[in-house]
C-alpha cells in the first residue's frame, strides 16, 4: 500500500488545503470502519489520509433556527446520547442504536455512513425521511445540497475529491409530524440490515399532509420511495389504508428485486415491516 | 404477529474413538522434591478446561489439594501421548490414566514410608516429608487406559463401538415472528447426564458455550458453498451469536455416576451441543406448523415457507 | 515513517510507525503488548477491542497515526500493584473464561460499560458486549461475571 | 467414598494468565531473526496446475518459495494419506495449498505470493455427493468417490414397516458449517540443533510431531512440537494446517519461521463439519412404540477424506438416536466432491442425525395423536437395553430422568400444532 502521508489537521481549513493538494490521491478517515476494511482489500489504494475523527469543528449537534444541525464528525454514540436527538429524534437514536457495537457506534461517524454509501446504511433512511442535507465545504465556499441527489449507487457518491462533508441539517420535528425506523436484521448487533426504513409523516386534520419514506437495502442504494408517497399523501392513514399502501410497496419490491435471489423473501417481509414503521411514525406525532 | 412454541430434542452420544480404533491415554505422575506432584500427559487445553479438570481428579486421588498439582501437557518431548483432546473423551479416558498414575505413585510412596517408619495410613505421610528423606529414584508412577470399544461387523454393523454412552436433553420455547420470520429463543433448559460432574461450574460452562453454538447451527451457520467457494467467508456474512442473541439456560446437571468412569464421570463437551438444533425446529413447528428440514432455519426460510403453507391452505 | 506520541496503560510513549500500520499493530509488534488479539481485522468480533480515551474501539479499525496524543488502556493496563481489578477478579470467580481468546477485549468492554453505568441490567450488560464474539462461553457466565463485577466495585 | 476436591468449583488452573492477557497463544510468539511465511492457496476447485516461482524467489526479500518439489514426503492426512503438503499436479478444491513463501517481512511475503505464477488446466468439478457418488462423475481419488460406507442392520425392516400403525418419510439437509473459534491458525518454528520445534495450537500434539516427521522424513525424536494457549478448536485444530509448512520452512532455512492466517484464510484452509442429506423412514404402532427405522445418509467430505470414515461411522450408529428400535437399516455414506474438505466437528457425525430423528419423533407422536415427551419416555434407552448395534447399555443411562427434568421445567403439555 503506497500510503506516504498522515495527517491530523487542527481545522477545517486545513483540511480543505490538503483535500485541494492531494485531490484524488487524498482520503479523509473519521470512524475507519468502512475505510480500513477498503484499505485491507485494497478497493482504495490512497497515498495520502486525513483525520478528521478528532475535529472538534465536526462535533456536536446544535440547533440551528428549526433546523438540527450534526457534524460529519459526530459518532453514532454521540448521536445515541445528545439531549437533541433523544428528545426531537428517537427514530435517529434507535437508527444509531441498531448500527454494528458499542466498539463500531463510539467510532463510526454520520459522515462516514453517507460517504460509505452502502445500499444497506442504517442511518440514510431515516436522513432521507428527514428531507436532510448535507453541507459540503471547499476552499472556495460551502454549499448545501439534498443528501438524496448525492446517492448515485452502490458506494457512490457524488462529492468532489476536494469537497469536505461537514455537516448534515434538516428540519427538527414539530407538532404533527412522526419519525420512525425499522430494521431488519438476522441478528441482534453486528447486523447488517436486510431491509432498512425511515418513515416521516405530517397529518393535518387527520389527513396526510405530508410523508416521506427512506428505504435501505432494498435497491443499489438508500432512496425515497416516492411511489409510495405518492399513494399515501392526501388519504386519511387507517389501517386499511396503510394495509392498501404496503401491498402496493410489496409489488414495487417484487418487480424491482425480481432477479434477486432475496428479492421473493423482501417481498414478503416489507409488508410488516411497513406497517410498523407506519403506525410508530403516527404514534410518536404530538397533537 | 408472533407466536410462541415450544420443542424437545433428546439425544445420546458413545464417547471416544469407537470401533476397535486405539483409544489409548498414558500419564506420569512424578514426586517433586517439595512435595508437590508433577503430571505429565499429552492432553490438551483448548477452552474446554481439561487441565483443571484432569488436575481434580489427580488430587483427589493423592489426597492433595489442586495447588499442589503441576499439570504439565505443552511439550511433546516430555509428555507421553494421551491422544486428541476429542471425541468427549478427555475427561474420561486421560482422567483414568491419570487416576491409575496416581495410584501407583502412592502405592509407591507407602512402600517406601513403611520401610522407612512403618507409617502406612496414608492420611499420615506428608508429601513433602517423604520427597525430602527420600533418597533412592525419584518417585513416579506411570499410568496407560484403553477405552472398552470392539470393531463392528462389516455388513451388519452389530457390535459394541463405544463406551461409555452419554445423554442429553434439550427443551427450548421460541417466539416467532410471522412477518418477518424472525425466530427468537426466549426459554430454553438442558438436561446433561455426567455420570459424576467433576467440576460443575465448568460443565455449566460447557452446557452455556454447547448451547450457543447449537442455536447458530440451528438458525444462523451456513458458509453457503456455491461451485466449490464458500461464499459466506468472513464474520460480517458467517453469521454466529452475539451476547444478544442467546437467552440465559437453565442448566441441570443429572448424576449417575458410570462405574468405569475416573470417579463416575463421563465425556459432555460434545452431547451438550446436540440436542439444541432438533429442540429448536420442533419449537418452531409447535410455534407455526411449519417444518424447517434443512438447515439453518433462517427468517427468509421460515417467512417463505409460511407463505407456502398459507398458499397449499387455499 | 512517522514518529508520534500516545499514552498507554499510564505510561507516555514516543513511538516510530509505519503510516498504514494500524493501532493492533503499534501494541502487539511495537509495544509488545500481546494481550489485545486478532481474530478477524474487520471490526466484528471484538478481540482487539481497548479503550482509548475512555471509549472502547476495535483497535484493529484505527490508524496507529489516530492514536497519537490519545490515551490507551489495553489488558496489562488493568492489574494496579499486581491486584486483578475487580473485573477481572470476577470473571474468575464466576467461570467466564475458558479459552481466552475473546477475554481480554471482554473485559474492557465490560470496564467500559460498568465506567458509565456502574448498576447495569443483564440486558445492558449483553448489549455491553454485543461487540464481542465468543465461542466457547454462551455468554451467560460473562454476563454473571459482570454483575459480580458491579458488586465488587460498589465495595471499593 | 466422601470426595474432596472432585465434584468441586475449583478455580481454573489456566483463568488467571487468560483474564490478565499474560497468556501466550502462538501469534503473540516472536523470535530474535524470524522469517514470515504465507501459503499460496488456490482458487479453482479442480484444475491441473504448473507453477512458476522463478519471479517471486528473485524479489528482493524474498528467503525461500516452498512447493511440492521440497518435500521429502509429500502426502499426509489423520486416516488416509490424501493430502498434500503442497499440491503437485493437482487441485482439489478451492483453498488447497500450492505453495509457502519465506520472506523477511509480512509485506514482501504478500507481493511475492502474487508474482507466483500458478496456471490452471481446469478440469470437470463435482459439488454435489449424490451426483458425485456415480461412477461417471470426475474422480477425486483413486476410481471412486465413495471413500465409506456403512452398514447398520438389524431385524427385519420391511417387516417392522409392514407392522407399523404409522410410518413417516422425509429428507432433511444440514450445510457446511465452521468452528470459527476465534484464534485463527498460526505457529512459530525453530531449529534447536538438530530438532525442529513447531510451536502452534493444536488438538493432538503428539499426532502433529508424527505428520511433520513422516512429511520430512525425519525421526519423531527430532520432531518436538509445543502447544501454546489454544484459542478454541471445536475440532478444527485436528488436521495439519500450518505445521509442516513451518517445520520444512525452518529446516531449510535454518531461521526460525512464523506464520499468522488471517480469518479469510482460516475459512478456506481448515476442515468443516460434513454436510448432510439424510433420508429417514420412521415406523410406530399405534401406541407410539417404535417397529422400525430406514436411513439412508450421505455425508459430502469434499476434496479429502480427513475422519470421514470415523465421522459417517458415528452417524451411522446415532442415526436411530436414544431409542430401543427392533428393525433398523442404516447406510451411511462419504463421498468426496470438489468442496472445502469435511473433517472433525463438534459431535462428529452424531450431531446431524438428531436433526431428523428428533422431528421424526414429533411427526409420529402428531400423527398417533401422543405427546412429544410421552412417546420419548415410550421408547427411550433405559439401564438394559439394546442400541440397534446390539450393544446393551448396562450402566449410567439416565435418559428418561433428563427428559422429565426437562419436561416439567418447560411446562410441556399436549400443545395445539400452531395451527
Amino acid at each position: 500500500m503506497a500510503l506516504r502521508e498522515v495527517y491530523k489537521p487542527k481545522d477545517i481549513t486545513e483540511v480543505l488545503q490538503l483535500l485541494d493538494k492531494y485531490k484524488d490521491k487524498g482520503k479523509i478517515i473519521a470512524g475507519g470502519t468502512d475505510l480500513i476494511i477498503d484499505l485491507k482489500e485494497r478497493a482504495i489504494d490512497p497515498e495520502v489520509l486525513i483525520d478528521i475523527a478528532t475535529l472538534e469543528e465536526l462535533k456536536g449537534i446544535a440547533f440551528k433556527g428549526s433546523y438540527i444541525e450534526i457534524g460529519a464528525a459526530t459518532t453514532f454514540a454521540e448521536m445515541m446520547d445528545h439531549v437533541i436527538t433523544k428528545e426531537k429524534t428517537p427514530a435517529l437514536v434507535k437508527a444509531a442504536r441498531s448500527i454494528g457495537s458499542p466498539q463500531i457506534r463510539n467510532t463510526a461517524t454520520i459522515g462516514g455512513n453517507i460517504c460509505n454509501a452502502s445500499p444497506a446504511a442504517d442511518m440514510l433512511p431515516v436522513l432521507l425521511a428527514l428531507d436532510a442535507s448535507i453541507i459540503l465545504k471547499d476552499l472556495e465556499g460551502e454549499k448545501t445540497i439534498l443528501l438524496e441527489q448525492v446517492l448515485k449507487g452502490k458506494g457512490k457518491i457524488d462529492i468532489e475529491r476536494n469537497q469536505l462533508l461537514s455537516y448534515v441539517k434538516f428540519k427538527a420535528p414539530v407538532d404533527g409530524e412522526g419519525l420512525s425506523f425499522e430494521k431488519l436484521g438476522f441478528r441482534k448487533a453486528l447486523a447488517i440490515a436486510k431491509i432498512a426504513l425511515g418513515v416521516f409523516v405530517e397529518v393535518e386534520n387527520n389527513k396526510c399532509k405530508e410523508i416521506r419514506i427512506g428505504s435501505g437495502a432494498i435497491h443499489n442504494r438508500a432512496i425515497r420511495e416516492s411511489k409510495i408517497e405518492d399513494y399515501f399523501r392526501g388519504k386519511i392513514l387507517s389501517d386499511a389504508v396503510i394495509e392498501e399502501g404496503s401491498e402496493l410497496f410489496q409489488e414495487e419490491v417484487r418487480e424491482r428485486l425480481i432477479n434477486r435471489s432475496s428479492g421473493e423473501f423482501k417481498r414478503e417481509a416489507i409488508k410488516g415491516i411497513f406497517t410498523t414503521a407506519m403506525k410508530t411514525a403516527l404514534s410518536t406525532i404530538k397533537s | 404477529m408472533k407466536k410462541r412454541g415450544k420443542g424437545i430434542g433428546s439425544i445420546f452420544y458413545g464417547t471416544g474413538y469407537g470401533n476397535g480404533f486405539p483409544d489409548v491415554s498414558r500419564s506420569v505422575a512424578v514426586l517433586r522434591k517439595d512435595g508437590k506432584v508433577k503430571i505429565y500427559t499429552g492432553a490438551t487445553e483448548v477452552g474446554q478446561g481439561s487441565k483443571t479438570v484432569l488436575s481434580q481428579i489427580a488430587a483427589e486421588t493423592l489426597g492433595i489439594s489442586i495447588e499442589d498439582v503441576i499439570f504439565i501437557c505443552e511439550d511433546t518431548s516430555i509428555t507421553p501421548d494421551a491422544g486428541t483432546a476429542a471425541a468427549s473423551r478427555q475427561t474420561y479416558n486421560t482422567g483414568n490414566a491419570i487416576k491409575k498414575s496416581c495410584e501407583e505413585l502412592k502405592r509407591k510412596i507407602i512402600d517406601v514410608t513403611v520401610k522407612a517408619s512403618g507409617a502406612d495410613a496414608w492420611e499420615e505421610i506428608n508429601l513433602r516429608d517423604v520427597a525430602l528423606n527420600h533418597k533412592g529414584q525419584i518417585l513416579k508412577g506411570e499410568g496407560e487406559f484403553i477405552a472398552e470399544t470392539t470393531e463392528m461387523k462389516d455388513e451388519t454393523g452389530q457390535g459394541n463401538p463405544y463406551w461409555p454412552y452419554t445423554f442429553n436433553v434439550y427443551g427450548v420455547e421460541v417466539e416467532v415472528d410471522t412477518t418477518n420470520g424472525v425466530v427468537e429463543v426466549i426459554k430454553a433448559v438442558c438436561a446433561q447426564d455426567v455420570g459424576r460432574a467433576i467440576n460443575p461450574k465448568l460443565i455449566e460452562g460447557q452446557m452455556d458455550g454447547g448451547f450457543a453454538m447449537g442455536l447458530s447451527y440451528a438458525l444462523f451457520e451456513d458458509l453457503n458453498i456455491k461451485n466449490g467457494e464458500i461464499k459466506h467467508n468472513k464474520l460480517t456474512n458467517y453469521l454466529i451469536p452475539t451476547a444478544m442473541d442467546v437467552p440465559d439456560l437453565e442448566k441441570i446437571i443429572v448424576e449417575d455416576p458410570e462405574a468405569t468412569g475416573p470417579y463416575g464421570a463421563k465425556g459432555i463437551g460434545e452431547p451438550v451441543m446436540i440436542g439444541v438444533a432438533p429442540a429448536i425446529l420442533n419449537a418452531i413447528y409447535d410455534a407455526i406448523g411449519v417444518r424447517i428440514t434443512e438447515l439453518p432455519a433462517t427468517p427468509n426460510k421460515i417467512l417463505l415457507a409460511l407463505k407456502k403453507k398459507r398458499e397449499v391452505a387455499l | 515513517m512517522k514518529e508520534i506520541k500516545l499514552k498507554v496503560n499510564h505510561k507516555d510513549y514516543h513511538v516510530a510507525i509505519e503510516e498504514d500500520m494500524r493501532l493492533l499493530d503499534l501494541l502487539r509488534n511495537r509495544l509488545n503488548l500481546t494481550g489485545t488479539k486478532e481474530g478477524c481485522g474487520e471490526g466484528e468480533c471484538g478481540a482487539c477491542t481497548v479503550i482509548m480515551d475512555g471509549i472502547t474501539v476495535n483497535s484493529c479499525m484505527v490508524m496507529a497515526f489516530q492514536a497519537e496524543n490519545r490515551e490507551i488502556f489495553t489488558i496489562e493496563g488493568l492489574e494496579k500493584g499486581g491486584r486483578l481489578d475487580p473485573i477481572q477478579q470476577a470473571f474468575l470467580d464466576e467461570g467466564a473464561v475458558q479459552c481466552g481468546f475473546c477475554t481480554p477485549g471482554m473485559v474492557l468492554s465490560a470496564k467500559a460499560l460498568l465506567d458509565k453505568n456502574p448498576k447495569p441490567t443483564r440486558e445492558e450488560i449483553r448489549e455491553g458486549i454485543s461487540g464481542n464474539l465468543c465461542r466457547c462461553t454462551g455468554y451467560n457466565k460473562i454476563v454473571d461475571a459482570i454483575e459480580k463485577a458491579s458488586e465488587y466495585r460498589k465495595e471499593e | 467414598m466422601k470426595l474432596h476436591v472432585v465434584g468441586q468449583n475449583n478455580m481454573r488452573v489456566d483463568a488467571a494468565a487468560k483474564v490478565t492477557g499474560k497468556a501466550l497463544y502462538p501469534e503473540d510468539v516472536s523470535l530474535e531473526g524470524m522469517f514470515i511465511g504465507k501459503t499460496l492457496r488456490s482458487h479453482k476447485p479442480h484444475a491441473c496446475i504448473t507453477i512458476d516461482t522463478s519471479r517471486a524467489e528473485a524479489m528482493e526479500g524474498v528467503v525461500k518459495v516452498l512447493t511440492y518439489k521440497d518435500v521429502p514426503h509429500n502426502h499426509y492426512g489423520v486416516l488416509m494419506k490424501d493430502h498434500e503438503v503442497f499440491c503437485s499436479e493437482k487441485v482439489r478444491r478451492i483453498g488447497d495449498p500450492i505453495a509457502f513463501v519465506v520472506a523477511v517481512d509480512e509485506e514482501v511475503a504478500s507481493k511475492a505470493l502474487a508474482k507466483i505464477k500458478v496456471e490452471y488446466r481446469e478440469l470437470k468439478a463435482v459439488f454435489d455427493p449424490e451426483v458425485a457418488m456415480h461412477q461417471d462423475a470426475p474422480k477425486l481419488h483413486g476410481e471412486s468417490n465413495i471413500v465409506y460406507h456403512y452398514k447398520l442392520r438389524q431385524g427385519d425392516i420391511e417387516k417392522g414397516l409392514e407392522e407399523s400403525a404409522v410410518v413417516v418419510e422425509n429428507t432433511y439437509v444440514t450445510p457446511m458449517v465452521d468452528h470459527v473459534f476465534l484464534q485463527p491458525e498460526a505457529g512459530v518454528a525453530h531449529m534447536e540443533k538438530d530438532t525442529i520445534v513447531v510451536t502452534t495450537a493444536t488438538q493432538y500434539p503428539h499426532f502433529d510431531q508424527l505428520e511433520i516427521a513422516e512429511a520430512l522424513e525425519v525421526e519423531k525424536e527430532k520432531v518436538k512440537v509445543i502447544n501454546a494457549a489454544v484459542g478454541g478448536a471445536f475440532g478444527g485444530r485436528e488436521d495439519i494446517t500450518l505445521q509442516i509448512h513451518l517445520a520444512l520452512a525452518t529446516k531449510l532455512t535454518g531461521k526460525p519461521v512464523k506464520a499468522v492466517y488471517s480469518r479469510e484464510e482460516s475459512f478456506i484452509a481448515h476442515a468443516k463439519r460434513h454436510a448432510m442429506v439424510m433420508t429417514y423412514k420412521t415406523g410406530a404402532d399405534e401406541e407410539g412404540k417404535l417397529k422400525a427405522m430406514e436411513a439412508r445418509i450421505i455425508g459430502d467430505t469434499g476434496a479429502y477424506a480427513s475422519w470421514a470414515i470415523n465421522i459417517m461411522r458415528k452417524a451411522g450408529v446415532h442415526a436411530t438416536g436414544p431409542y430401543e428400535i427392533p428393525n433398523v437399516k442404516v447406510d451411511s455414506y462419504a463421498v468426496y466432491t470438489n468442496n472445502p474438505f469435511g473433517g472433525a466437528m463438534r459431535g462428529f457425525g452424531a450431531t446431524q442425525p438428531p436433526i431428523a430423528h428428533e422431528q421424526q419423533m414429533d411427526m409420529l407422536a402428531e400423527a398417533l395423536n401422543i405427546d412429544p415427551i410421552s412417546i420419548r419416555l415410550t421408547n427411550a434407552f433405559k439401564i438394559g437395553s439394546k442400541t440397534a448395534t446390539g450393544q446393551i447399555l448396562k450402566d449410567s443411562v439416565p435418559l428418561r430422568q433428563c427428559i422429565e427434568a426437562v419436561a416439567e421445567k418447560l411446562g410441556f403439555s399436549v400443545v395445539s400444532r400452531g395451527v
